[in-house]
């Protein structure tokens, strides 16, 4: 009975220490997700030897064609303030709905060239399914309910604005 | 009574700025009706209202300093 | 008329160039997969500026606890020749079920430490549903129908055969 | 008539090698019989056989240099 309460007292302490952890993470960074930086993310993980799959989704703008031009680079602006209370509230529930270990996303601001990337989300757990579930529910999350927008800048310097699918 | 606006996205084109001050608006839908007059070719683009990051989708009663966003649709990742 | 039998011409022979390549790509690599070679993988693609989303599917060696002991690492065997024909074909078949840009697989022989990544499955595609959904039933296919096999070592030396789930 | 018989994973633990040769085995049924009585651990664990690479799940006639594999189950990734 005493070990049972003690038992859930470390549980809260440590879900605290958790969500406060997943509370400083920073998503936005500055320009492209470079493979090194992908790389470090990776290598870092190699530590926690109770992860048995990764799942990694690279979201990399394409030279879409539009009429006679083509997308060079993708600009993109966030309202932060929004964004980072939606990345919160989405690490939660994947947290909550998938047995992860971890995970991480990573999402660019200012200019992205076309075959850069723009967005990377990383989820790892024990077993397959749940790292590949979470990361696809993530993604699906980020592109429909994100306050992200990206400028789509053509090679004679006009733009458009882009739209997801 | 003063409330602060965030524009974002396309909608960035027809106003020309990132942010509006406006002051004795009561509602979403009055601020809504002001900004469609200031603005007219806002209302040939697809938004969505935010009161203090929270997206709403009813007239809402605004309050001192709230800060309203307006949200064309997201296209991240 | 003549011009729809050149670009069937085309076709075929660009079909058949495809294939060879995918023939010729070597699977299995010699211990872990390194963070810094999947790096340079993601690297090479951003000349293809046609891709907008990849998934990656990384299997990392678990220290799973056996009674009183733990798996230090796996190493890894196969049927070589009959591993060569399945994963070609499991490729043969993933271009032909999704419009895929790119797939690579890699997979690990002989001794992969607990940490290290020993099975890395690469999928792009124009757009994200694509390379996400194929990338899943290669790495499904991968587990069910490629004859390798893991010894699992124990921190004292001895070994059990590992089993999937 | 001489066939090449293939042993891969736990099975390697059984026969102590990886390769086998036989004489004069007419079917993999023959087969199955001669390796269950040389080695009757092989009676406590699963496998499939592959002829020539191809998984078999009937008795199947086999030719001379004919390789057949024993499979325990797979346990890659």
């Amino acid at each position: 009975m005493e070990n049972e309460i003690a038992s859930k007292i470390n549980w809260t302490i440590f879900n605290t220490y958790k969500m406060e952890g997943k509370k400083k993470h920073k998503v936005f960074i500055e320009g492209p997700v470079s493979p090194a930086f992908i790389a470090e993310s990776i290598a870092k993980h190699s530590s926690k030897t109770n992860i048995g799959a990764h799942s990694l989704f690279l979201g990399q703008v394409r030279n879409d064609k539009i009429g006679e031009r083509e997308v060079v680079a993708i600009e993109y602006t966030t309202y932060q303030e929004m964004a980072d209370e939606k990345f919160h509230e989405i690490r939660e529930d994947a947290f909550k709905q998938f047995p992860l270990i971890c995970m991480h996303i990573y999402h660019s601001l200012g200019l992205v060239k076309a075959g850069e990337i723009s967005l990377f989300v990383f989820t790892s757990s024990v077993h397959r399914k749940d790292a590949i579930a979470a990361c696809e529910v993530i993604v699906e999350r980020i592109k429909k309910e994100v306050p992200v927008w990206g400028r789509e800048i053509l090679d004679n310097e006009d733009y458009q604005w882009k739209v997801n699918t | 009574m003063e409330i602060n606006v965030l524009v974002f996205g396309q909608i960035t084109d027809i106003t020309g700025k990132g942010s509006l001050k406006f002051t004795d608006i009561k509602s979403t839908g009055e601020l809504n009706q002001l900004l469609l007059k200031t603005y007219p070719l806002l209302g040939s683009v697809k938004y969505l209202m935010a009161v203090n990051k929270r997206i709403i989708h009813e007239n809402t009663i605004l309050m001192n300093e709230d800060t309203i966003a307006l949200l064309p649709p997201f296209s991240g990742g």
